[in-house]
């Protein structure tokens, strides 16, 4: 199993949900994340005091896969949530050597 | 505070006669209850100035460990001057102190000895006028927490905030509309120009340079965590507003309604000033920028309300909407002081240019109210003038003072982990938002 | 806006006589300093309805990005309108037009011209007036705000409340206020049914129209942000109403009283007329439903305030609870236009609702104060309807190409990737939240 | 709610003739437009009180998926308690009961059948009358919302407050005001102490020790999401209040002005002693403790607010901030009762104790304004006590069964995952911050 | 070293944070999430207008373990976070190479 | 590649970006957390009231960095949110599969 974390525009959330539904991928865990990189941040004036916000909104969302969906949903991920515009955000990958699903007990693949 | 009548404006002495000498008065008018009701409702709009209204403006501007206790200093201090007020404040600002009156008033009235629910002030009950005043009294110190928030001890603000109403807030009323020294001048100050503003916007400059910036001033601090709650208090400073400017004409008449009405288009017009300017020089219009030049216009014509027409309510808000947006930068980039919420360029800019203005704005060329009588400009901008410099220096010199003090006794400033938790958690043991 | 009593109600032209010459009035009448302070108070409270009342309400309804500009549009239109009501629009609608009487007023008192604190409008000054009126100029044009959220340009925003006041709210002003046309014919609107909700509902929905809808309208738009800041807003509309309707009476008095009670009447059984029909149809009554419910009863009741009984209140408020309820999901769902928050709906319907039941209602039968002498309710009816009608189509007409004219000059509409980051941070550089 | 005269207080009985005899009333008095004025405003206050002031209050205190349900508990008991009000609130309170008049009004007013607006209660409409004392008939079941948040199911609440009004409020407003036995008594009661504070908290205390506990009590309840929020409700509370109490002198007076002074005096200094309370025992006070101590200064001077003198108010607020205080700990913490947000201990307990210290205070000696002619400050404490204890057990009682039928018809508690989840999503289908 | 992230309901927290106790694992990392999954999302309705809530609230505990500890760390989770209803969530786990404590530069299994 | 993930103090942060800044990662995503540890939480008391605070804000740091890296980003992380008091937070690192850049596809190093 792989977990998949994608860190996203927030605006692309629901294109990244729909897209993974396609591939019968039904469960994701989302959060609101700040994030810094090539993309600017911009800079408030308040009464003439200048605040430079260096970290814009992202949401990061986390999906534990088999292994054989692993490229497609990498994939899937990365064209759902393209704007072309930078501050898309990236998609990595891990290795993840147990999963559990609390309700029944079940692990494995068959947890997911 | 007075009434002044079109074409031959009552000279300030006599208005106070009728509050120094309410049983006077009280024969001469007896109670008129539209004018008591529109000045218990104007007792209840300025508190609201206050609380919730001032409260939510500066909560809405800090960072967000620091929103309760900024709530926390004003309801403190609406609480503290209210006792002060009734123990001595009222007294030693409105009644008569003999020898020392052109100083300070005396202490027949602490605790409202001998004041009964029959004792007039003009038209109104004393009582009500005491209560009315007692507003005016806490708003002043409260204006004073923009200059130090994030970062000063609570107990600080207490002390500073009790003396500083005695020594600064006290006296200086009694100056202008207490019968004293700048009265006898003839100094104008409809609804605290002077008194209100000056005395705060100098004392909030002092405060802030004493306690030193936030830290990460002026390049890394936080911007204001919540403009939706600063736009709110913002809407309720305007509303409450009028019962300051016009529940200062102690009457429900035409002078109240002109009052009203200036007070209007000066914050109409300087707030569209402020926005247009940012929107100019940063090519967009903040709603935080709108609503300061709002609070700039009301700052201003305080002091002439009573005095102007609608042509000098729109000059007003023109002019204090354009300087008040400057000097905010001005003391930020140049004097470095880190007066948090600009309680100086704001308020203490406003009510100097307010104050100065009226020489001019209250003539009849201007649709104006009218000079006292044989007063020509020069001569009335000499005394508005003196009353300006001499409130601002002692302004200086007490808080300057009584920081002091309470900075040997409490000292001003919390440990810098404390500042930088924040205060809710650290000094109130709350936090603001738990969702 | 007239004085009605008992039995034998004032004609509209009679209450504008006091409007119109207030000389005349002030001979007979002189100041009443009760009436006077009710009406300063009312000029409070309806300010109060705008900022920060119906900026609020607004405010919690949007997303979180959009909150902010929602505050900013209200703010902002209401200090361009009353400088424009200094300037011209409280002359126009007001003063006499001469020859065009019927359908706008003069230019005489531009800039208050010869208004003098004595001046008086019945028992109150005209100054006092002026600004009562202003109030309502304020809050009209700001409903609209509840049209064009989350996506709208603030220049496009400026300039349409701008004409707009100038080219559909002071001339029905006139007309139905000030003298003209429909209150020669015997209009009756209380308290702005027609001058303020039908005007701005119908403006409002063109305006949806024109604009587009936001983007993932109407299945994926972002529910109310902040409800309990709606609620909060309701709050103080409905505390403001008291001002708008009773205030309406221009006198504290047994008018004023029952203007107040079916207003409030009204506003609690079409809130709990909403709420029901609510928890009938999903399961669970909404506080946002309860609250709308609300709106649509103090609308609803505008017109008819100072014409019927509690009775009249009670029916009012039951049927404008139902039947705005229902057309907020008929515009949504059949005509398919984004007046995101619903202005047509509640404002528009519930204005033409109340103006046309005021015809039966103010039967004695329902313990109303009785209809103008020698009027059938057919008679009424009719004369409503043509208010109504000639309204809305002023409305449409001049809405359609003020926005046409604001498109060609700034574009209505700002570009989707701003609209995705939300009009927070893209027209104002500011955020809504930070914790 | 009657004019008390310095030196021969007006009895009961007087003030009363007033109330239910209005054309008597009118005969003597005429309408005075200036009370009127008062009057409205006063009843506007009343009403910003409740919602948004109580509203806010209470919301800020609950955890943070339970905010919208608060606001919906206070919204619809305004709501309903406005209908039936007017439907034979009103009446069996305050119009006259025939040969059952010691316990219970008649019918006669019903919908305010006959009553026009002509119709005076004293010095103003009774129209008027009847919207002032709507207003606490508002407020009072809407404290009692505190006792049950976070777990209550909405249709008890309904169903309770309906009933709770008529067979709670509306007796015992007609023992204390309406004319009934306890006025024959010479109870004393100016503006709600027994009334409304008595009968809310008694009434609260058996409504949460019925309804149980929320999870987690006492542990592992969650802190209050929002302090700012319920700061900002105090302080509507604290500026209505003025309605409350000065709104109860009936005119704008100097009686008004006293009730105003001493209701500000008594909040400032219960505040104060509440946190100076809290600095001492815990190192630091805190915004909700000092906002705490206000509510209960005020509901504390209530009942005495016309009787007592700036030294009574004084007085009463230090007592009040201690006590309370000191009950809010015992009832959790001894009695293990889940009052959630206080209100026996606030409420209640402040109720009883400035209707037993205005026996005292309205000496003289204590500034106070005096007793009835021929009573001694014994015989007035036994009425007093008669007064208070009769009414919290007919509140207790009544409570009792009311909430046992509601029970039996509705359930009294959500299911316990519908707890957990929150009543905002399980009750209403909202959510209370989107951001 | 391996760290335990798991997503459960925002009630378990508490019960969570006890059961880690027992186990003398004193320390953890939660963050707010929101969670898609077999679990429904549901509507709220405003004046006629649904809305679809998708995303319900969780919540997301990291803890890093050393190895001896991992399964006796995800039992302990299970049993806590368990009502037996949709939605309970998920324990995933994954290797960790190395774990440093700021404080003191200690690492490995003493950082924890 | 390797992901470290840093549990630091709130104010600590911008000090971390910018030691970051310095050994040329330009990207990071940061999340508001509430960490529980050795650190005690505080009780906070309203009107007689307690109510115990076990977590206490933190900030959640990741950043994706190539293999030779990785050190001296963990080293420069310590050292720039060390206060030398309890709760100063940790470092995780862990072994990444696979990093893409959403908008331009580039994968591997290229990618962070
Ligand atoms: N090295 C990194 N480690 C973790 N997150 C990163 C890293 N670099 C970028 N990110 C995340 O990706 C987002 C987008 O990156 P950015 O450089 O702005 O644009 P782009 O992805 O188009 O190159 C950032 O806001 C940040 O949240
Ligand atoms: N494949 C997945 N990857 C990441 N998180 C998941 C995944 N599936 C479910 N989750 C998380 O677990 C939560 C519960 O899952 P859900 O399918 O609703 O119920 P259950 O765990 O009872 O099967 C979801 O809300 C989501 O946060
Ligand atoms: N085993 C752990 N797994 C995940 N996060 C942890 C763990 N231990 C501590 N943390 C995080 O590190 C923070 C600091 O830890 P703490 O024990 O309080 O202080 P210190 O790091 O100085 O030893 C905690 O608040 C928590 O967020």
């Amino acid at each position: 199993m792989k977990m998949v974390m994608a860190v996203i525009k927030p605006h692309k959330m629901d294109a990244v949900r729909e897209a993974l539904s396609e591939l019968a991928v039904n469960g994701m865990t989302a959060t609101e994340v700040k994030g810094y990189g090539r993309q600017r941040g911009h800079t408030e004036i308040y009464r003439g005091a200048e605040y430079t916000v260096n970290f814009l909104p992202k949401v990061k969302v986390e999906v534990a896969v088999s292994d054989d969906l692993v490229d497609r949903v990498v994939e899937a991920i990365q064209e759902a949530a393209r704007t072309g515009k930078i501050g898309d955000g990236k998609v990595f990958v891990y290795d993840m050597g147990k999963a559990v699903r609390i309700r029944t007990g079940e692990t494995g693949d068959d947890a997911l | 505070m007075l009434t002044g009548k079109k074409n031959h404006v009552v000279p300030v002495l006599a208005g106070l006669g009728a509050i120094l000498w309410p049983g006077l008065a009280a024969a001469a008018d007896g109670l008129n209850s539209g004018d008591t009701a529109w000045i218990l409702v104007s007792t209840a709009l300025v508190l609201f100035m206050t609380l919730p209204g001032l409260a939510l403006f500066y909560a809405g501007l800090v960072r967000s460990g620091a929103v309760l206790s900024v709530l926390m200093h004003c309801f403190a201090i609406c609480c503290v001057v209210s006792v002060l007020w009734l123990a001595v404040g009222y007294s030693l600002a409105f009644s008569d102190g003999g020898y020392a009156n052109a100083f300070i008033g005396g202490l027949d009235k602490a605790f409202l000895a001998g004041v009964t629910t029959d004792s007039l002030s003009g038209t109104v009950p004393e009582l009500l006028f005491f209560m009315f005043q007692m507003t005016f009294a806490i708003i002043t110190p409260a204006l004073i927490v923009g200059a130090y928030p994030e970062r000063v001890k609570f107990s600080a603000v207490l002390f500073f905030s009790a003396v500083w109403l005695l020594v600064v807030y006290v006296p200086v009323t009694h100056w202008v509309w207490g019968g004293g020294w700048l009265a006898e001048m003839g100094v104008r100050d409809f609804a605290g120009g002077i008194v209100v503003h000056v005395t705060a916007g100098i004392s909030a400059l002092v405060f802030a340079s004493m306690l030193g910036s936030r830290r990460g001033f002026p390049d890394h601090v936080r911007p204001p965590h919540n403009p939706g709650i600063t736009v709110t208090g913002a809407a309720m400073l305007w509303i409450g507003w009028f019962g300051f400017n016009a529940g200062s004409a102690l009457a429900a008449d035409g002078n109240a309604a002109m009052a009203m009405l200036v007070t209007h288009i000066s914050a109409a017009t300087a707030s569209l000033a402020w926005a247009t300017v940012e929107w100019i020089k940063f090519g967009r219009p903040s709603v935080i920028g709108i609503v300061t030049g709002m609070v700039a216009g009301l700052a201003t014509i305080t002091p002439a309300a009573g005095f102007v027409g609608p042509v000098g309510g729109l000059i007003i808000g023109l002019v204090s909407g354009i300087v008040c947006q400057w000097m905010t930068a001005w003391i930020k980039h140049r004097i470095k002081i880190d007066d948090s919420l600009d309680v100086f360029a704001v308020h203490g800019v406003g009510g100097i240019l307010g104050t100065l203005m009226v020489s001019f704005l209250a003539l009849e060329s201007f649709q104006g109210l009218g000079l006292a009588e044989g007063m020509g400009v020069g001569d009335h901008l000499w005394v508005q003038t003196v009353g300006v410099v001499s409130v601002a220096a002692w302004s200086a010199v007490a808080s300057f003072v009584i920081i002091k003090i309470a900075s040997a006794i409490f000292g001003l400033r919390v440990a810098e982990e404390d500042e930088i938790e924040g205060l809710d958690i650290t000094a109130h043991g709350e936090r603001s938002y738990d969702f």
